[in-house]
């Protein structure tokens, strides 16, 4: 039945980029990658972007011929839920025998660890950025920072700037509430207070309520953290019902919904460092190709998981020449033998939980383009 | 007599499956008052319905002025069929006003023609003056059967379906709603297809009388044919 | 003043649930169809007006596609999903869930079509100044007031006083008797269901302008037009609009006590009070059919 | 592949336990509830509190889920003694709603969004059930006992009063039933069974948060009810197969690209709920129209 069902694959000598549906060949039995985003609802914009900048990847790897055995990207809809992240996984890992997991979100990764860590599957994280996700597994990998660095980060930066009082929004869910704690923490550390704290959920569309709220708290800035359509909503409702302090979020705003929104100009947010200067050839060769199809800059996103695709390429293409087989195990092995590897932005270190660290910037939105504060 | 202008046979139609009306034979003469009379479930109510076109018939045809038809409301309307249902034929929210409006609506009538139609039928009825702007609701049972009887006449209907109008009406009120219709009917030669129950005040203004049981008419006569009480228990 | 900011609020979100809510409630008035997608009128509306202004056509022009879109999905709705379905006598549960299939169609074919992403369009119109101090107003808030007034009175008028207007009402009282009258029943149904749809367009783009849209928003609105039409009394268009200001009114107020996740929960303990204490709603529209 | 059917099969049994418990209220009492989904939710919850804390013990885990739900099955019977029709579903609707919200907001029982992780797998009497086929038995002896308890039930008297009740509550109480306190009973046992199958479906997911308990899932629950056939024992399970394998089915389907996949998925699935309804409104295995 597999050998019958068509399964995606990297096609050869098609446009950059795209995709291209062939028989698995039964000679050379592929090596199966899954994705496991949200394809459909209102978080589908992340999973377009991840499996764009996964797409590209696998463009390169098959090119390069890096490896002995084709590449397969089998998709999964996690629907953004921890119930579809189970499900999906559940399938990936039983059905399409994938070996490596592109995952993103909190809420479904917490769900769908488990299931890849019995079956031993590499999971890697490149959009959820959930504290508690840093040592979910040992299967479990993050090629992201996680929003306790964001925080961190832009503390200083605010209170520096003379904005102490910060009214924070955040989803109420382990994501929000890592990111809360965080600022609880930190935010005093730097000299700064909280004015407010406005929890919200993923479902909310009404801001002007807790527009009207947070003016009454009279902060020096504001900071919101959700994600996807709701926060190029919250940013047009809270501007529109005429709070003019600055607005500053996290890495979640580099999307095209909150990028081409007017209201959002002048926006702070943290985002790990968009290495587009950097001048060696991994990451040249992704900025080239992807500007000849998108006419645009990548985000960090595209970056993730580009970069998630391409240590899955180089881990088996060790493992191989090695003459070992690449599973679960082997590849976790890999890595935290070879530990450093070049990547898009650079050389990224691994460290003993499988999280790559980066470093982060503070930008902010011209012409609907992130410039560089700092 | 002269010749049939609304007519059935072989009639049969029924609700989800039960079966009401069973090969019905009738015709109605032009200008001729005939009283349909009969047990409750006898299908007096599901024959007028079936003519009128609220009910699709399982079999049989139906004739209006000698040409077979499907009949469907809207058109039977527009033929000049008005239809007083059983039970009160207003819309209780709705003010006496309005429902005359609705009537006008139905038949397409407009403007000066509309306003000549309705004070003929407050001529005919003066008592719906009175309460022109109540809502029906607010009526009593006289009083909104007498609002559906001229709601119907408002078309100037050739042939009038009327479905048990005494119901709830004490005797004499009933006689003092029908006085003007028999009126109306000798003055135009209008037909009337009658059910009812109160065989006595229906009887005094019949031509003719047909008596259903069980899905069939049995009986077709005179109303003196039946003026003898014990041939009417019998056939009851 | 944080009070009176939240009126406002509520009340601009309120005139806007009314009028969606008064649409659903005139197709169920009229023609007794619980009409569960009538929220993808308004996403259909809400869609084509923003493709259409981004597409540079006049607001105007915008607002009559998407009147369009609206009123043919409505009349789509009535002539292929539950005409069929009544037809064959299914039950009214039978009408819900061919409704939410169509809901999540139309909600996938707005995925397709236009994106996942949160759309709205940019107008100055909803951009709130200080008034008073601390109370911020847009004008958007008095465009949504007067538009809503403006369509209720032409609502009631219409209702009140055309021909139609009064056939429809007798068709929400007893569509067999207006049968009976001679009238359409079916013409009439259509109808209700044109205009009910029509009445989701100006709330979609007042929403696109303020709120802004995403795809799944056919479901909130379809709630919140539900909950309202309850509150106010099923079928009753009083009853819808004075449902809508509750319900807006009430999700804004409980955020002075409570954080904005309660806000949507407000509005549905109002409901679940208003069926416990007084299940015919405001205006009390019979609860017997 | 073995372990990815059985992953189904054993939600299939869940969900077919599910629509079955609803059943008793749609097709039975004519109680046209869309919060189904809360009492499954509270059996959940409840059962994931007890694995957590006390035991995984299936049986324990199961009756725990079921008697938190019928308990608290109350907030359902108090709108369903007062009002009917369309207004109940109104009602009923506030209540998923406002769950919904608690659901988020009760952290400490709950987890909120983030949910309850680390459920421990199941036991029964002490033996361990982390096969899945060993837990996939039990899933269809739940199944079964369900159904079986149904089916008793339902033919006898409390059953033919139920089916009075719906066909005409005037009637019965004109016979003498109490209306009343059958309805309760009615939203008490669908409710139970419900969450029985939360308790369930908590050890099967080893994970449970607030978006398994949603509207969507209510829906997604009346529709398998609806599309298999009310009122029937073999509906709601035909109708749970299809709505459940539908989606999974589809995840198959070839030629689509994988940033479309979902919504076309959705889509399908939407219409293929709208089309069963136009084409076979009593349901697949509904009786004939007009036969009652």
């Amino acid at each position: 039945m597999i050998e019958r069902r068509m399964l995606l694959r990297a096609g050869l000598g098609a446009a950059a980029g795209g995709l291209a549906l062939a028989h698995a060949r039964a000679e050379a039995e592929p090596y199966v990658l899954g994705t496991l985003f949200p394809m459909a609802g209102p978080n589908a914009e992340y999973g377009t972007i991840f499996t764009e900048g996964a797409q590209l990847a696998l463009t390169h790897l098959t090119a390069d011929k890096l490896l002995s055995r084709p590449l397969v990207l089998k998709a999964e809809d996690s629907q953004g839920t921890p119930q579809g992240g189970a499900v999906g996984m559940s399938k990936l890992v039983n059905v399409d025998h994938a070996l490596y997991v592109l995952i993103g979100f909190t809420g479904v990764s917490k769900a769908a660890a488990p299931i890849g860590t019995r079956a031993k599957v590499v999971m890697v994280n490149g959009g959820g950025v959930g504290p508690d996700l840093a040592g979910l597994s040992p299967y479990y990998w993050n090629v992201i920072p996680l929003a306790s660095a964001e925080v961190s980060r832009i503390a200083p930066f605010l209170v520096a700037k003379g904005w102490k009082r910060v009214a924070l929004i955040y989803m109420d869910d382990p994501f929000g509430n890592g990111l809360r704690k965080s600022m609880q923490s930190d935010l005093p550390k730097a000299g700064g207070e909280i004015a407010g704290l406005f929890a919200i959920t993923p479902a909310e569309q009404q801001f002007s309520a807790l527009a009207a709220k947070v003016r009454d708290a009279r902060p020096d800035v504001v900071y919101f953290a959700s994600y996807g359509a709701q926060q190029a909503q919250i940013i047009k409702q809270l501007r529109d019902n005429g709070i003019d302090q600055q607005l500053v979020t996290y890495s979640g705003a580099l999307i095209p919904s909150v990028r081409s929104l007017p209201q959002a100009e002048g926006l702070i947010f943290t985002v790990q460092t968009a290495p587009w200067s950097a001048t060696d050839p991994v990451t040249k060769r992704f900025l080239a190709d992807w500007q000849a199809t998108h006419k645009d800059l990548p985000s960090v996103y595209h970056q993730n998981y580009y970069n998630a695709v391409r240590l899955f390429g180089l881990l088996a293409h060790g493992l191989e020449q090695q003459g070992k087989p690449v599973d679960g195990d082997s590849l976790r092995a890999e890595l935290l033998r070879v530990r450093r590897f070049a990547l898009v932005g650079g050389e990224g270190t691994f460290d003993d939980l499988g999280d790559l660290s980066v470093p982060i910037d503070i930008e902010t939105l011209k012409g609907g383009q992130p410039v560089k504060l700092d | 007599m002269t010749g049939e202008v609304l007519g059935c046979s072989g009639l049969a139609a029924g609700y989800g499956g039960r079966t009401v009306l069973d090969g019905v034979d009738l015709s109605l003469a032009a200008g001729e008052v005939l009283c349909l009379v009969g047990h409750n479930g006898a299908g007096k109510s599901t024959l007028l319905r079936t003519l009128f076109g609220l009910l699709r018939p399982g079999a049989g045809t139906i004739r209006l002025d000698g040409t077979a038809l499907r009949p469907a409301p809207s058109a039977m309307a527009r033929a000049g069929i008005g239809y007083v249902p059983e039970g009160r034929g207003v819309f209780p929210g709705l003010a006496v006003r309005e429902i005359f409006t609705l009537a006008l609506h139905a038949a397409s009538l407009r403007g000066g023609e509309a306003r000549a139609r309705v004070e003929a039928v407050i001529e005919l009825l003066p008592a719906i003056r009175g309460f022109w702007d109540r809502r029906a609701a607010t009526l009593s049972g006289g009083q909104q059967q007498m609002v559906a009887i001229g709601r119907a006449l408002l078309a100037e209907p050739r042939i009038l379906l009327m479905d048990e109008p005494s119901i709830g009406l004490a005797p004499k009120l009933f006689q003092d709603l029908l006085a003007p219709v028999r009126r109306l009917q000798q003055a135009r030669g209008m037909s009337i297809l009658l059910v009812e129950q109160n065989v006595r005040a229906a009887f005094a203004m019949s031509d003719r009388v047909a008596v259903m049981r069980s899905g069939r008419i049995i009986f077709e006569g005179l109303p003196s044919e039946l003026d003898d009480h014990a041939r009417l228990i019998e056939l009851f | 003043m944080l009070l009176a900011q939240l009126l406002i609020s509520g009340i601009q979100t309120g005139v806007l649930y009314a009028l969606t809510a008064a649409g659903f409630a005139l197709i169920f008035g009229a023609t007794r169809i619980f009409h569960f997608a009538h929220g993808a009128a308004y996403a259909l509306a809400g869609y084509g007006f923003v493709f259409a202004v981004r597409a540079g056509w006049s607001w105007p022009l915008a607002a009559l596609l998407a009147t369009v879109l609206a009123v043919g999905f409505g009349l789509f709705m009535d002539a292929f999903v539950y005409r069929p379905i009544q037809r064959h006598t299914g039950s009214f549960f039978t009408v819900f869930v061919a409704a939410f299939g169509v809901v999540i169609v139309v909600q996938s074919g707005i995925e397709i079509g236009f994106g996942r992403a949160f759309v709205a369009v940019t107008s100055p119109l909803t951009h709130a100044s200080a008034v008073l101090p601390g109370l911020y107003l847009a004008r958007a808030f008095w465009i949504a007031l007067a538009v809503a007034v403006v369509m209720f009175g032409a609502l009631g008028l219409f209702l009140a006083r055309t021909r139609t207007g009064i056939a429809l009402r007798a068709l929400a009282e007893n569509p067999d008797l207006l049968r009976a009258y001679g009238l359409s029943a079916r013409r009439l149904s259509a109808l209700a269901f044109a205009l009910g749809s029509a009445l989701a367009v100006p709330g979609a783009v007042l929403g696109a302008a303020t709120t802004g849209l995403s795809p799944s928003v056919a479901s909130h609105v379809m709630l919140v037009s539900l909950a309202a039409s309850v509150v106010g009394g099923i079928g009753s268009l009083r009853g819808a609009a004075v449902g809508g200001l509750v319900l807006g009114v009430a999700e804004s107020l409980v955020v002075s006590v409570l954080d904005t996740q309660w806000s949507e929960a407000a509005g549905f303990v109002v409901l679940f009070a208003f069926i416990l204490f007084r299940p015919r709603g405001i205006f009390g529209a019979a609860l017997a059919r | 592949m073995t372990a990815y059917l059985l992953n189904l099969a054993q939600l299939a049994a869940i969900f077919g336990l599910l629509a079955a418990s609803l059943n008793v209220l749609v097709g039975y009492g004519g109680i046209f509830s869309v919060a189904h989904a809360v009492f499954f939710g509270f059996g959940a919850y409840a059962g994931a509190q007890i694995a957590l804390n006390v035991t995984p013990d299936v049986l324990l885990v199961s009756i725990g889920g079921g008697l938190v739900a019928g308990v608290l099955s109350l907030a359902l019977a108090l709108p369903a003694l007062r009002v009917r029709g369309e207004y109940f579903v109104v009602a009923s609707l506030g209540l998923q709603m406002v769950a919904t919200t608690i659901f988020i907001e009760a952290e400490p029982v709950t987890g909120g969004l983030g949910g309850l992780v680390g459920i421990p797998p199941p036991q029964l009497l002490g033996f361990s059930l982390a096969s899945p086929w060993a837990f996939l038995a039990v899933c269809l002896a739940a199944l079964l006992g369900g159904l079986a308890t149904m089916r008793v039930l339902m033919r006898g008297s409390f059953g033919r009063s139920l089916m009075a009740l719906r066909d005409s509550e005037s009637a019965a109480e004109a016979f003498g039933k109490n209306v009343a306190l059958l309805k309760t009973l009615a939203v008490a046992l669908g409710c139970t069974i419900a969450g029985v199958a939360g308790g369930l479906f908590a050890l099967q997911m080893a994970f449970v948060n607030v978006e398994s308990f949603t509207l969507d899932q209510s829906v997604l629950v009346l529709a398998m009810v609806i599309v298999g056939g009310t009122g029937t024992l073999a509906g709601p399970l035909v109708g749970t197969l299809l709505l459940l394998l539908l989606p999974a089915a589809l995840t198959f389907l070839p030629g689509i690209p994988p940033t479309e996949i979902g919504a076309v998925q959705q889509a399908i699935y939407g219409l293929a709920m709208a089309l069963l309804m136009i084409f076979r409104p009593a349901g697949l295995a509904g009786r004939a129209l007009g036969k009652r």
